[in-house]
Parts: C-alpha cells; sequence; structure tokens
C-alpha cells in the first residue's frame, strides 16, 4: 500500500526522529509512505478567516499532488495535519474558498477536496489495525507506563478533524495498548501546551506544560508520548526533566525492533 | 478610517461568526486556558462586537494570550465558537495597520537551539502580516 | 423460423392454445405485422424476421381476455414489457404460452433506405436462422449488401441483453447485440446549453403530428382512456402548433411511464415523423438510475416501482439546480 | 404611434400549499406580518402528493412565471409518506424540464413547517427575485392560452 | 350552472385597511356563476352569518365564496352556516384574503388586485363544487394509554372514572414510570412515591382499566373511533394469575449481576426480578439474557422455589389485539446520552454523575440506601458541584435546541435536600439562567439560596478533571465576577437534557401522529389544541409532547382524558367525505395507486361494467371511504386520471390555476 507522505517542514530538521521512525516503521508494517515532491509549509496554523485564501494554497498543492497520484495522504505532525485536513474540509464544502482557491491554482482539473487526508495513527487503526500491529510487536514495550498527550490540534475542532472523541479520545491509548505498554490516561492529555505562543509568553507556557506533567505523573505515567515536535519542544523546555517525552514512532520502531538497528547502524 | 460598524461587519465576515446566537452561558471563558492573562475575556468578545465597540478589542492584550487551543471552539454549545472571533480581531490588526506582535529583529533573543520551525511558522502566521 | 412454425402448429393442434400471437409478411418485404393465427393454413404469412420488430406483449391484453390460452412470441427484450403489464394486472400469465423467441437484433428500414438503397424488391440475411453478419438487397438497380449491424435499431445497439425474463420454452438463438452507451445520447442533451437544449426540442417536437402512434404502440400507454382523450384534465388534444401542447403531451406521456417503462424502443421506432422519443423515457431511466439506484422495469415481479417508492434519504427536487 | 408603456414586470407565481404544513405556515407569516410579494398566490392542496406535474404544466402554459410547490418536511407528512412521493415525482419532473431547456429556477419545491412562517416568507422572496431575475416565462406558455 | 354568492369579510381594519373590498365586490359579480355579491364587518359574526343566510334564501344560492381570513379558521364556521340555510357545506370556498393578503401586503392597490384574483379562483372552484355527504363511522367504546407514567396513570383514571374502559400498555414490567424513580418532588418535597403508590394501586384496582405490562403495541390500524391495535405481551415467563409475589424466586435466583435499569445502572438485580418493591403488578419478570436457565438450559431453582407454581419457562409471546375508539400517547421522556459531552468526565469518573441517578442515590430504596456517598469510595462528598443545561438549549447537534424546563427547578430540590440533610456539605450551581416559572418555583429557589445557603454562580462549566486523588476539579466561569473558577468537588452532578422516550417516533408512525425533529409529537394547536395530535383520535398527555413537570403532566393527562371522553361519549363520527374516488369506465385496475395509499384504503374487485354498451368484467379500484384520508397520492399515481380526490378534484385545482394565471 502506498501514501503520499506530507512531513512539513520540522520533521525536516529538528524533528527528524518523528520522521525516520515513521517511515521505518511502515515498511515493516507493509505500506510505504511516498513523499510529495516540492511540498511547501502548511504554515503551522490554520487561518481561519473565511476569506484567506493565499496562506491555505501550500495544503491544496500537496492534496492536489496526491489526488492527482490516487492516493490518500498521509501526515505525521500535529499542526500540519490540522491544517491539511480543514483547508481540505473547506476545498469540499465551502464554495467561496474553493472557487477562488481554484482561480489561483488554474490546475487542469480543479481540486475539490477529493482527497482523503489521514494521520499516521489512523492509518494504524483503520488500515493496518491494533490488533495486527500487536502481532508485528516483536519487542513489546512491557511495563511501561505511558501517557498519551494529544494536546489541541489533533482532536479539535471534533467535527472537522474526526479523528477521535476531542474529550476523552483512547487512539493513542490503544496503540500503546498494541505495543503492550500500559496507557496512563489523565485529563489533561487534550490541553494546550501554549502552542506557539511560548515564543513570546514563555511563563504561560510553562504554566500550561506543568499542569499537564503533574497531572500525567500524579495519574502513574513515567513518560509522554505525542505526535507534535512543538508540544515535545514545550513539554521538553518547560518539564523539570521528570517526565521524559517522546514521539510516538520512537516508540513504535522501539516495539517493532527496528530502533536498535537503526541506532546499531 | 473605517467606523466601528465597519469594522464590526468585518469581524463577522472574516470570522463567520453570528454573535447574536451566544446566549451568555460562559463556557468560553470556563474552557480557556488562557483566561488568566486575558484583559477582555472570551465571552466578552461576542458583546464587544455586538456593541461594535472594536478599538477596545484590537488593543486588546488578549488578542496575542489566545493559544488557538479551539477549546472554546469545540465547546461552545451556540455555534458562535469565541476563538473564531479573536483570531478575526487579530486579523484586523495585521491587516489594518500593518501592526504586528512580532518583530523579526527580537527572534533571535527569544530562539533556543531546540526551537522546532513549526514555533517560528506558527508565532509569524498568527502575529504578522 | 419453420422450427417455431412446427412447434407453434403442434401446440394448436394438441389443444394447448387456441391461437398463435405472431407476425405475418407485409405488402413489402419489409414491413411484417402483427396477427393471430389460428388456423394451419394461416402458417402461409407467418414470418419472423430481423424486421420483426414489433413488440407483441401489449396485444395480450386483449388477448387475455379471449377464451383460451394464446401462444404469443416475445423477443427478449418484450419479455420486459410483459412482466410490467403482469404486474400492473393487465395481462393474464395463465391465458399465455410465452415461446421465447430468438433475435439478433432487429432492422430499422429508414436505415438501409438512408444509405441510399432504394427500390427493395428483396432482402436476405435477415431470417433468425441467418448469422446475421451482412444484409444481401435486390433492388431495382441491382444487388446491394451492407452490414448487418448498420441497419439496426437503435434500441438494439443499446440492447438489455439476451435473456429472456419470462417464457415457457424458447426457439432460436439470440446474440448480444449491445454496442453502444445507452444512456450517451441522453447525456449528449444533458450538456447543452438550455438555450441549445429547448432549440433541439423545439425542432423535434414541431414535427409531431399528434397522430398518437407512440402512445398507440407503447406497452406501458395502455388505459383504457388516455387522459389526454378525456374531460379529467380538460386536456383534450389539439391541433399541432407550434407551441406547447406538445410538449406536455410528450413530457406527461413519459411522466405517466416513468419507472414502468421498459425502454423498449417502440415509440421511436413507429414515429412516423422520426421523432426520437425514447430521449424522454431514457432521460427518466437514466435519473431514477443515478437518484433511486439501478433499476430495470419488468425485470423482476415487485410490486412498486420507483414513483410508488421512496427513501427517507431521497435527494431533494433542488438537486436539478444544483448539478446544472 | 403608440408609446409603449415601459411597466416593471410582474411575474405571476402560483405556490401549491400543502394544507397541514405549508398553507399553515403561509398562515403564520401572515399573522406574524411577515411581507413577501403579492405575485404569489397560494392554491390549497391536502398534500404535496396531491400535486399532479399536470398542475404545473398547466400553469406554465397558461402564463405562470414560476410554480413552487411547498409541504411538509420530510418525515412530518401529516398523511405519513405523501410528500416522500411528491418529493420523488417533482424531482423526475424538474429535471425534465430542465432537460427540455426551461430554466431551472423556475419551479422549487421548498419543505415548510406550519411553524416556519419566516421561512414561508423568506422562500417566497427568494422565488420572486429568481423568477424577475429569469423574466418572462416565454418557453412554455401557450401563446393560445393567452387572453 | 352555479348560482353564487361571493360575501367580502372586512374583518374591521384587518382586511379592509389594506384591500379595497368594495372592488372586490364589484369585480365579483363578473365573474361566471356569481349571482350576488356584498361586503361587511365581519362575517363571522352572527349577522354576517345571517346575510348569507339570507342570500341563500332569496338568491336561491347553489355556491358560496366567502373571502375573508384562512379557511383554517372559519371555513366550518361557514360551512355550518350554510347548512343551517340548507345548502351543502361542501359548496363554501373560502378565499383567503387576510392571511395570505391583507396581512402581508402594504399597498392597497396591489393587495386589492390579489384578492380579487383569489376570489376568482374560489369562484371557479366552487363552480366545479359538488354536494358532499360525510358518511357516518362508529366509535368503540375504549381508549388506550401508551405508557403507564404518571401521565399514563392519571389519563387513564379519568377516562375509567368517565364510565369508559381503558387499557395501558407498558414497555416495563411495572408502571409508574420516572416518577417513581424520584425522591422527592418539588415544590413541595413530598415523597414521590408516597403520592405516586397510591394511584398505581387506584389504577390497578379500578374495573375498567386493563394494564399491560411488558407489553408494546406492534401495530395499529384503523382511524378515529375504531382504531384497531396488535399489542406484543412478551413472554413474561412467570404465570401473573398465579404469582403471588412473594418475592422468593428474586431471592434465590443465582443470576444477579444484570444491572438495576430501576436504579439507573447503579446496582445489580437478580434475572428474575421486579423492577422495584411497590411495582404493580407485583409480578417478576424473568430477564431471559441474564437467566441461567434460558442461557444453558441448567439451573430451573425459581421453578423449585416457587410454591404456586407460577414460573412457566415456556411463555412464548403473546399478541393481543384490540379495538379502541381513541389512543392517548403517554411515553414520557429518557435523559440524553452523555457520551458526547466528556469535557464533564462523566465516563471517567464514577462520581459524576447525572441528576437522575442521584435522585436514586438519594432515596431510601437506591443503591445507597439513601446514604449520599461517592460511588467510587463510598465516602461522603463534601463538596458537589451541580452543572445545570448539560445538552439543552445547544445550537449544534451535540444536544438539543430546547431548554428542558424541569433541571432549574429539581436542581434547587437537589441542593436544598442535601443541605438540609448534611449541613456541612457545601453545594455549589453553575448555571446559565435560573428559570422558575410557575406557582411557588421562584421562592422554592430564592429559599435555596437564602435559607440553604446555596451558592449559585452564573457561568458555564468548562471541564472537569478528575484528580489523581479522587477530587475532582471543575473549571468553571464566573461571569459576575469575571473570573475563572478553579473548585476543588467530590460529586459532580449534571443536569443532562431530557428528550422523548426511544421508540416514540415508531409509535408515532404506527399512529399517523406528527412528530418535530426532536421526536416531541405534534399538537394539533400550540394553543388552541394542545393537548390533541393532528390526527383524529389521537391525544397527547406528558413530556411525549413537550418537556414538562409533574403538576403541568397531570394536568395535560386530565386534559388528553377529557378529550379522548368527549369522543368516546360520541355514538358516530361523522367522517371527511373529501376523499378519493375511481372511476370504474376510467380504471385501468393496475395496483399502482394501492402501492402509494398510506392508509390500505384501496382495494381491488372484479366487477362488470357497461362502457358504453360493452359489458365486461374488469379489475377496478375500490376505496373504503372509511379508511381513506383524502391525501390525494393515488390520483397522481393514477396516469388515466380514473383517480379523483372529492372536494380537490384535477379539475377544481386546474380551474383555479387557470383562474389565478389568467
Amino acid at each position: 500500500m502506498k501514501y503520499s507522505y506530507y512531513p512539513g517542514c520540522t520533521l525536516k530538521n529538528k524533528a527528524q526522529d518523528l520522521d525516520h521512525y515513521a517511515r521505518i516503521s511502515a515498511e515493516a508494517l507493509g505500506f510505504e509512505l511516498e513523499e510529495i515532491s516540492e511540498w511547501q509549509c502548511c504554515g503551522g496554523v490554520y487561518p481561519l478567516g473565511t476569506d484567506e485564501i493565499a496562506t491555505k494554497l501550500s495544503s491544496v498543492r500537496a492534496l492536489n499532488d496526491a489526488k492527482e497520484k490516487g492516493q490518500d495522504l498521509v501526515t505525521l505532525c500535529s499542526a500540519c495535519h490540522h491544517v491539511i485536513k480543514r483547508v481540505n474540509d473547506d476545498m469540499k464544502n465551502v464554495d467561496d474558498i474553493r472557487t477562488r482557491a481554484n482561480n489561483y491554482m488554474a490546475l487542469d482539473e480543479p481540486y475539490a477536496g477529493e482527497t482523503k487526508v489521514l494521520h499516521y495513527l489512523e492509518v494504524l487503526r483503520d488500515v493496518i489495525g491494533f490488533d495486527e500491529l500487536k502481532k508485528k510487536v516483536t519487542n513489546p514495550l512491557k511495563g511501561k507506563k505511558i501517557g498519551a498527550y494529544y494536546g489541541c490540534l489533533l482532536l479539535r475542532p471534533g467535527k472537522l478533524m474526526a479523528f477521535d472523541d476531542p474529550e476523552n479520545p483512547k487512539i493513542m491509548e490503544d496503540f500503546i495498548r498494541a505495543l503492550g505498554a500500559e496507557p496512563v490516561i489523565y485529563p489533561y492529555r487534550n490541553e494546550c501546551c501554549g502552542g506557539y505562543i511560548s515564543l513570546k509568553e514563555e511563563d504561560m507556557s510553562k504554566e500550561m506544560c506543568r499542569k499537564i506533567e503533574k497531572s500525567a505523573s500524579g495519574f502513574g505515567a513515567d513518560m509522554l508520548i505525542t505526535a507534535c515536535p512543538l508540544c515535545m519542544y514545550n513539554l521538553n523546555k518547560n518539564n523539570g526533566d521528570n517526565l521524559p517525552v517522546y514521539y510516538f514512532t520512537e516508540l513504535l520502531a522501539e516495539a517493532l525492533g527496528l530502533k536498535e538497528e537503526v541506532e546499531e547502524q | 478610517m473605517k467606523t466601528e460598524k465597519n469594522r464590526a461587519e468585518m469581524i463577522k465576515e472574516i470570522s463567520g461568526v453570528n454573535p447574536l446566537k451566544c446566549m451568555k452561558c460562559g463556557k468560553c471563558s470556563a474552557s480557556c486556558p488562557s483566561y488568566n492573562e486575558m484583559d477582555i475575556k472570551p465571552h466578552q468578545f461576542v458583546s464587544y462586537v455586538i456593541n461594535e465597540d472594536i478599538e477596545s478589542l484590537v488593543n486588546s492584550k488578549s488578542l496575542w494570550k489566545c493559544l488557538s487551543c479551539f477549546a472554546c471552539v469545540e465547546r461552545c454549545p451556540r455555534d458562535v465558537k469565541p476563538g473564531k472571533l479573536i483570531d478575526a480581531a487579530r486579523q484586523i490588526v495585521v491587516r489594518e495597520r500593518g501592526n504586528t506582535y512580532l518583530d523579526p529583529d527580537e527572534i533571535p533573543e527569544l530562539i533556543d537551539p531546540d526551537t522546532p520551525q513549526q514555533l517560528l511558522v506558527s508565532a509569524f502566521r498568527r502575529y504578522r502580516r | 423460423m419453420q422450427e417455431l412454425i412446427n412447434r407453434a402448429k403442434e401446440l394448436l393442434a394438441d389443444g394447448t392454445v387456441a391461437r398463435v400471437l405472431g407476425w405475418k409478411a407485409g405488402d413489402l418485404p419489409y414491413n411484417p405485422e402483427p396477427a393471430y393465427f389460428e388456423k394451419e393454413e394461416d402458417f402461409a404469412d407467418f414470418v419472423y424476421n430481423g424486421f420483426c420488430g414489433a413488440n407483441l406483449s401489449k396485444y395480450m391484453i386483449e388477448a387475455s381476455k379471449l377464451e383460451g390460452k394464446t401462444l404469443v412470441c416475445l423477443k427478449p427484450c418484450d419479455t420486459y414489457s410483459f412482466q410490467e403489464l403482469m404486474k400492473e394486472h393487465r395481462v393474464d400469465r395463465d391465458k399465455a404460452y410465452i415461446i421465447g423467441v430468438g433475435c439478433k437484433g432487429k432492422l430499422d428500414i429508414e436505415k438501409i433506405k438512408a444509405m441510399g438503397i432504394k427500390g427493395i424488391k428483396s432482402i436476405s440475411g435477415a431470417e433468425i436462422d441467418d448469422e446475421a453478419e451482412t444484409l444481401t438487397i435486390d433492388t431495382i438497380y441491382g444487388e446491394k449488401s451492407c452490414a448487418y449491424k448498420d441497419a439496426m435499431l437503435e434500441r438494439c445497439h443499446v440492447c438489455k441483453g439476451k435473456d429472456h425474463m419470462i417464457f415457457d420454452e424458447i426457439i432460436g438463438e439470440s446474440k448480444e447485440t449491445k454496442d453502444a452507451d445507452r444512456f450517451a445520447e441522453v447525456e449528449k442533451i444533458e450538456a447543452m446549453s438550455p438555450e441549445e437544449k429547448f432549440a433541439f426540442f423545439q425542432k423535434e417536437l414541431s414535427k409531431c403530428i399528434r397522430c398518437n402512434a407512440c402512445r398507440n404502440v407503447c406497452p406501458a400507454c395502455s388505459c383504457r382512456k388516455c387522459v389526454f382523450d378525456s374531460n379529467k384534465f380538460d386536456s383534450a388534444q389539439k391541433a399541432n402548433v407550434d407551441s406547447f401542447e406538445e410538449k406536455m403531451f410528450h413530457i406527461i406521456r413519459a411522466f405517466h411511464v416513468a419507472g414502468r417503462c421498459t425502454d423498449c424502443g417502440e415509440c421511436s421506432r413507429v414515429c412516423p415523423q422520426g421523432i426520437p422519443l425514447h430521449l424522454f423515457n431514457r432521460k427518466f431511466i437514466k435519473d431514477i438510475n443515478e437518484l433511486y439506484g439501478e433499476y430495470q422495469a419488468g425485470a423482476d415481479l415487485e410490486p412498486r416501482t420507483p414513483l410508488t417508492d421512496y427513501r427517507f434519504e431521497d435527494a431533494e427536487p433542488g438537486i436539478v439546480a444544483e448539478r446544472g | 404611434m403608440s408609446i409603449e408603456k415601459n411597466e416593471e414586470f410582474r411575474p405571476k407565481i402560483v405556490a401549491f400549499c400543502c394544507n397541514w404544513c405549508s398553507y399553515a405556515g403561509a398562515d403564520l407569516a401572515g399573522s406574524s406580518r411577515m411581507s413577501y410579494s403579492a405575485d404569489v398566490k397560494i392554491i390549497r392542496v391536502p398534500c404535496s402528493c396531491r400535486v399532479n406535474p399536470m398542475f404545473i404544466l398547466r400553469a406554465f402554459e397558461r402564463g405562470a412565471d414560476g410554480v413552487i410547490m411547498c409541504g411538509c418536511h420530510p418525515g412530518d407528512c401529516h398523511y405519513t409518506s405523501g410528500n416522500f412521493y411528491a418529493r420523488r415525482r417533482m424531482t423526475l419532473l424538474f429535471s425534465m424540464l430542465d432537460y427540455i431547456g426551461v430554466e431551472n429556477g423556475r419551479t422549487r419545491v421548498e419543505w415548510v413547517s406550519a411553524a416556519e412562517g419566516a421561512k414561508f416568507s423568506q422562500t417566497m422572496h427568494e422565488f420572486v427575485d429568481k423568477i424577475t431575475s429569469l423574466g418572462k416565462n416565454v418557453r412554455l406558455e401557450d401563446l393560445r392560452c393567452r387572453n | 350552472m352555479q348560482r353564487i354568492g361571493v360575501f367580502v369579510c372586512h374583518c374591521g381594519t384587518n382586511i379592509a385597511g389594506t384591500v379595497d373590498v368594495k372592488k372586490v365586490v364589484e369585480m365579483a359579480a363578473h365573474e361566471p356563476g356569481v349571482v350576488h355579491a356584498e361586503d361587511y364587518a365581519y362575517m363571522c359574526s352572527e349577522a354576517g352569518q345571517e346575510k348569507i343566510h339570507k342570500a341563500i334564501k332569496e338568491k336561491k344560492l347553489t355556491g358560496l365564496v366567502v373571502c375573508s381570513c384562512s379557511p383554517r379558521m372559519h371555513e366550518t364556521t361557514f360551512r355550518n352556516a350554510a347548512e343551517k340555510a340548507g345548502l351543502n357545506p361542501y359548496m363554501v370556498e373560502i378565499a383567503n384574503i387576510r392571511e395570505h393578503c391583507s396581512w402581508i401586503h402594504k399597498d392597497m392597490e396591489e393587495a386589492t388586485e390579489k384578492a380579487v384574483i383569489l376570489m376568482r379562483a374560489a369562484v371557479a372552484k366552487v363552480n366545479l363544487d359538488a354536494p358532499l355527504k360525510p358518511g357516518e363511522s362508529k366509535v368503540t367504546k375504549r381508549a388506550l394509554v401508551i405508557g403507564g407514567g404518571i401521565a399514563g396513570i392519571q389519563t387513564a383514571l379519568d377516562i375509567a372514572e368517565a364510565g369508559y374502559p381503558v387499557d395501558i400498555v407498558e414497555k416495563t414490567p411495572s408502571i409508574g414510570g420516572r416518577m417513581s424513580q424520584l425522591d422527592k418532588t418539588f415544590p413541595t418535597l413530598d415523597c414521590s412515591s408516597c403520592i405516586l403508590t397510591p394511584k398505581m394501586g387506584e389504577v390497578n384496582a379500578h374495573p375498567l382499566i386493563n394494564i399491560y405490562t411488558y407489553s408494546e403495541v406492534e401495530s395499529v390500524a384503523g382511524f378515529v373511533g375504531d382504531f384497531t391495535v396488535e399489542i406484543r405481551k412478551k413472554a413474561r415467563s412467570v404465570d401473573m394469575n398465579k404469582c403471588t409475589g412473594c418475592g422468593l424466586c428474586q431471592e434465590k435466583c443465582p443470576s444477579k449481576k444484570s444491572l438495576s435499569e430501576f436504579n439507573r445502572g447503579l446496582s445489580t438485580r437478580s434475572a428474575i426480578y421486579t423492577p422495584f418493591a411497590q411495582a404493580v403488578p407485583n409480578v417478576p419478570v424473568i430477564d431471559r439474557d441474564a437467566c441461567i436457565k434460558f442461557k444453558t438450559g441448567k439451573c430451573g431453582i425459581c421453578s423449585k422455589v416457587c410454591q404456586a407454581g407460577a414460573i412457566d419457562y415456556d411463555q412464548k409471546d403473546e399478541i393481543i389485539t384490540e379495538k379502541y375508539g381513541a389512543i392517548v400517547v403517554a411515553t414520557g421522556f429518557d435523559m440524553i446520552k452523555l457520551d458526547r459531552y466528556d469535557e464533564y468526565a462523566y465516563s471517567q469518573s464514577k462520581d459524576v454523575i447525572t441528576s437522575l441517578e442521584l435522585e436514586r442515590i438519594m432515596n431510601a430504596a437506591g443503591p445507597t440506601g439513601g446514604h449520599l456517598e461517592r460511588l467510587s469510595d463510598g465516602k461522603a462528598p463534601k463538596e458537589i458541584v451541580f452543572i445545570q443545561c448539560v445538552g439543552s438549549r445547544c445550537a449544534d447537534d451535540r444536544g438539543k435546541s430546547y431548554c428542558s424546563k424541569i433541571c432549574c427547578m429539581y436542581t434547587a430540590k437537589h441542593a436544598m435536600l442535601i443541605r438540609d440533610k448534611y449541613p456541612d456539605t457545601n453545594v455549589t450551581v453553575f448555571y446559565i439562567d435560573v428559570r422558575t416559572p410557575g406557582k411557588n418555583f421562584d421562592e422554592f429557589y430564592r429559599r435555596a439560596v437564602e435559607d440553604y445557603g446555596v451558592n449559585y454562580i452564573k457561568g458555564q462549566v468548562g471541564k472537569v478533571i478528575p484528580q489523581p486523588n479522587g477530587k475532582l476539579l471543575v473549571q468553571g466561569a464566573d461571569l459576575i465576577d469575571s473570573k475563572q473558577i478553579l473548585k476543588e468537588a467530590d460529586m459532580v452532578v449534571l443536569a443532562a437534557a431530557i428528550e422523548p422516550n426511544e421508540g416514540v417516533r415508531k409509535i408515532a408512525t404506527m399512529l399517523t401522529a406528527s412528530i418535530d425533529t426532536n421526536n416531541f409529537l405534534t399538537e394539533a394547536h400550540a394553543k388552541l389544541r394542545p393537548v390533541e395530535s393532528p390526527t383524529a383520535g389521537i391525544f397527547l398527555s406528558g413530556v411525549c409532547q413537550g418537556p414538562k413537570d409533574i403538576p403541568e403532566t397531570v394536568s395535560q393527562a386530565g386534559a388528553a382524558a377529557v378529550k379522548a371522553i368527549g369522543l368516546l361519549a360520541k355514538d358516530k363520527l361523522l367522517t371527511n367525505p373529501c376523499t378519493a374516488h375511481s372511476d370504474e369506465l376510467l380504471c385501468n385496475g393496475c395496483s399502482q395507486c394501492a402501492n402509494v395509499c398510506p392508509y390500505g384504503a384501496i382495494t381491488y374487485e372484479d366487477k362488470e361494467v357497461n362502457d358504453h354498451g360493452i359489458r365486461e368484467t374488469r379489475r377496478i379500484a375500490v376505496v373504503n371511504d372509511a379508511l381513506c384520508q383524502g391525501c390525494g397520492a393515488c390520483t397522481v399515481t393514477c396516469p388515466s386520471g380514473a383517480m379523483d380526490l372529492q372536494g380537490f378534484s384535477n379539475r377544481q385545482i386546474l380551474a383555479e390555476v387557470d383562474a389565478i394565471c389568467r
């Protein structure tokens, strides 16, 4: 199975781990991520203004690229996923945005939201299946108590992201279970880490991350996983190193027995 | 200079929000992680738009404290979703005056070796044009 | 054909049937007409060849009222009409002995004439036992020939299939003749601008002389008395003028048979003005297929047709404007 | 030589309303004083399923510029299922009119409940605007029927 | 040719203020068939009707057109007036020149022009009217009440007291409904079962009331006065006649792990059970999904211990067919599911509960024996937070658009009861608005605040955050003080929205009763006919029609009973004569019309006809006038126009079309 893959800016740089482990795990699980050629940055945040067009075009390009290949589009980074999924929804359902975006793009065939946007976790859940994943785990992460940190962008707005219950998600917990570890459910897993605000309002972000971390460790987590490089950065920067934070793909690779190979190489 | 009425209309148009649907339940303010940092609270944004007091909104520091975390958007029972109004007000600032909350010159001081690109990209999108 | 005649005679003789409904030769080599055969000697005129396009199922409405069984020869496509009429209690299955006759595509004399073949004396290659590849036509100007396919009725190019839906026995082979898209013509019109569409139908329908041939031949249009002939709607027919009345007639006619029309194509075949009347019926069939799911009238005996059925989630009428 | 009077185009619009929902909705629009154009004339029918395509074509033939049919919302029919049949009939009829080149804004179906006076008035506004923009129905009128 | 009289009403200035009524009268005189035209200030008044009477007599009128308000308002008035003067009432047509004309147009010229056209259309229709005679149908003097809650109980008692037999069909094993689950009732704080149980007993003992519990309506046929209903009596597995209600079987039943429906899943029950101690009838049922005997074939303990020999494992569902003249729907409500409101952590913490669950916890017969305790650890809560409007007043599809009406009051009740019984427990209520219209209601709420010190905070809660120490952190807004509040609570109670009981849509469909998008049954008129369904013979009682509290429910139950009694008291009903008829000379007998008839009113007969000298037997559609409701679906399906509708015939509607387009 082959998917178009949109890595996003940070995965080519600070978050290479997130990308790298995802790719080798995919291979082991029998699907392929074909990187979209010449993708452009999604912009990091979804432009809420209904009159914004230019800021949505990079997403449309990626989406159209996948459409032309007849593939579903897979993303990893929560922010990219959020932006691309919502732009896709606009292209499908908002006449005005679709018309104007297509006018800009001047494609051979207008793009109208045909591409299906999937998060990597959705591929694991809906295509591979967590039961199937469990069978492929060679190095179960026994004894690890892992708190899933969803953050805000993956889940909300629930109706558009259609990823999981926005107030009580379970996809990452099921993922953790499939890897052989124990998920720790804590109420702050869908609260914001502060996001881009950490640039100028460090204290606010610090306060938020502290709450997340306290809640998670209070419920017994000894590590957190995330799908977002910015969450990772904020959490790492602000938690007194008590609770290590990993990309979910890193644990996936570890459970599939691929991590050592990499390290050896 | 646009009138307050124009600017209120503009906010409604950019956001696609009808503030009259608000029933003043305060669930947005109850959900907001940045509540304490805000001078104009999320639920108050609605009445400021209804009352066409946009000048106060564009001068509010709340614009720069909102995380766009969509908690209010998710939970608003009336389809008002104040987060969208806040973003629209922010758009008015960055579009109208070329005013920004982030100057490229500030950047070197604000970053560290681990700062992900995503952070800069996102901040630029929200804070300036 | 001989097999058919022999079998018909046999069934007449043993009293299984009281009469046979088939075709007898006309005054020209290409215009056989429906006829009853009741005695052995009547069969001298019996024909069944490529020109026997007429759908005999409608005749069974009257035949059902006669004493005894009627042997009726039905081509595969005619059997759809017969089942539809059964569904509507218009024909009596017990009064029919159905011989499913083979069909290799029926011929359109207008097409042959359009090739410039005139003064026809006789035509060979159109018999049911022939391979149906080439027609050899003896004319007063000498012998001409043409490909069987090129002389086929439009409806045979979009044939529903060579299987009989209902029969007591089958005589003769049938051939798959479908080589065109059933809805291509409809799609072509759909793609036109409103002005072009209007001009197209205006041109076609202005030819209508309200001879009612389409209505009389149609197996679905079998009302005892047509609304256009009754005072129920104050809609008694008027003389042809270049105006709305004809459109109304043809739209309503198509609407009345929508969901019941098997697309047998008889309306277009018999129209003396050559109006492609099947384009109305087929538009409804296409819409029904697209909006309410694939449906072939006469393919089964389920009582509900698309217009006497519904789903909660059916499309709204606004879809017409939406799809433009 | 006579001077042609430049009269404003006033469309003739026939509205078929079911007795239970839409006619009552129109009554509510009236008692709430929600105005709409006087060009709309309502014919009361027991149910939208009573509307025969012949009625609609007849209206056009006699010079109507637009025909709208209103009924109970699907699922709320007073007779349980009438509007479902009406919906299929009208969908096919409208599609056919579109197919023969009639502007497809000249016909409309709208579901209006007895509680939706505002929607009734709004719908009539929109429909009248649409018909006004389409102008006179010249494609379907039977000139012989003109007085 | 008809002799038509046209009467134009001024309706004071309601019509005459915008429509030039004189002009309408003048124009009417030119219409074909019109022999009389006049106007009057109020046609519906005695004097107006007298004018009609006089004109009919003097001018020998055969048809009337009244240009006035909506026919929905006064058609019956004018039909009666015509009848009094000896004219067939169906020879009257109304031109609605008020609601459809004068009230919506401002320009006199425009409105007058339109009024004239509407008058013309009505005249055209009357010209084709034919006298119609309503048929008669009998009334079965028995009522069916669907639902055995307080609404159904009250309705049944009132009908039975008037002397008519009543059957109650109740889905669960006992009557009692939601009210039996409540602990105390507002605003008087009486004990709910103390006032309900006697009524349940009364119903049970009433000679004219028959209760079918553990039963459901399977199908409904017929029409007002003559419904035929099939009731499925589910297999109880216990013989109602033999059982003494001793309760030994429940005690000995080894399968005790099923969740108690009555206790909202907060406690368990045995597989053979009565829902609660005061159940009526006091006869248990076997839950076959939980019963070991049914699952494995082994066990049979209940049968062994039952001295009355009442256990019957072979009992089958039974279908009872009964005829009724009137049907009252009293199907009640339930709380919405909260799975889309997980910001309140309902599925994540046992200490977040709904108000109805709290009701059970507070009740002495409830899962905690009436002690207020946390379900997680059994500890007494010291800090309780109530959250209002959970799923009510919601614009998106997570919740309901309406106000559930009862929550403000019951929350005040809960707060007060807790503060009264456990004075050291603090109670905080997060509210959007406190809605207390009703006798002694606001006083009640104020008492909660003033006398019991309940802390009311105006603002919603954003999130309930379970803490590792088992507490619940409630993050809410205080809109008055402009503060975001973080409050640590031991228990959170959600005032979940109420919604009509599951299955009511199915029942409404069987009854052909209208139902709205929220699944509340629609009343025939919001103000003037609030307890009747638009479908004749169907009446509405209780929350199935809209949110209401107990006193309102009881009032409505009584009102529905009176309406049903009014119907049952009649010996005969006149049927609507506007029915479909098939012209036997045109009918093809094709069966298409029967396919679309929602009432099964069309059948086919082989009939000998004489078609202009040709005699033959034909299959002909025949309409049963008593069943036909006059929708007209068949008329459009009929291609030959054989099927036509009296009072709305093809030619009449076409005449109206022609008149409007003229």
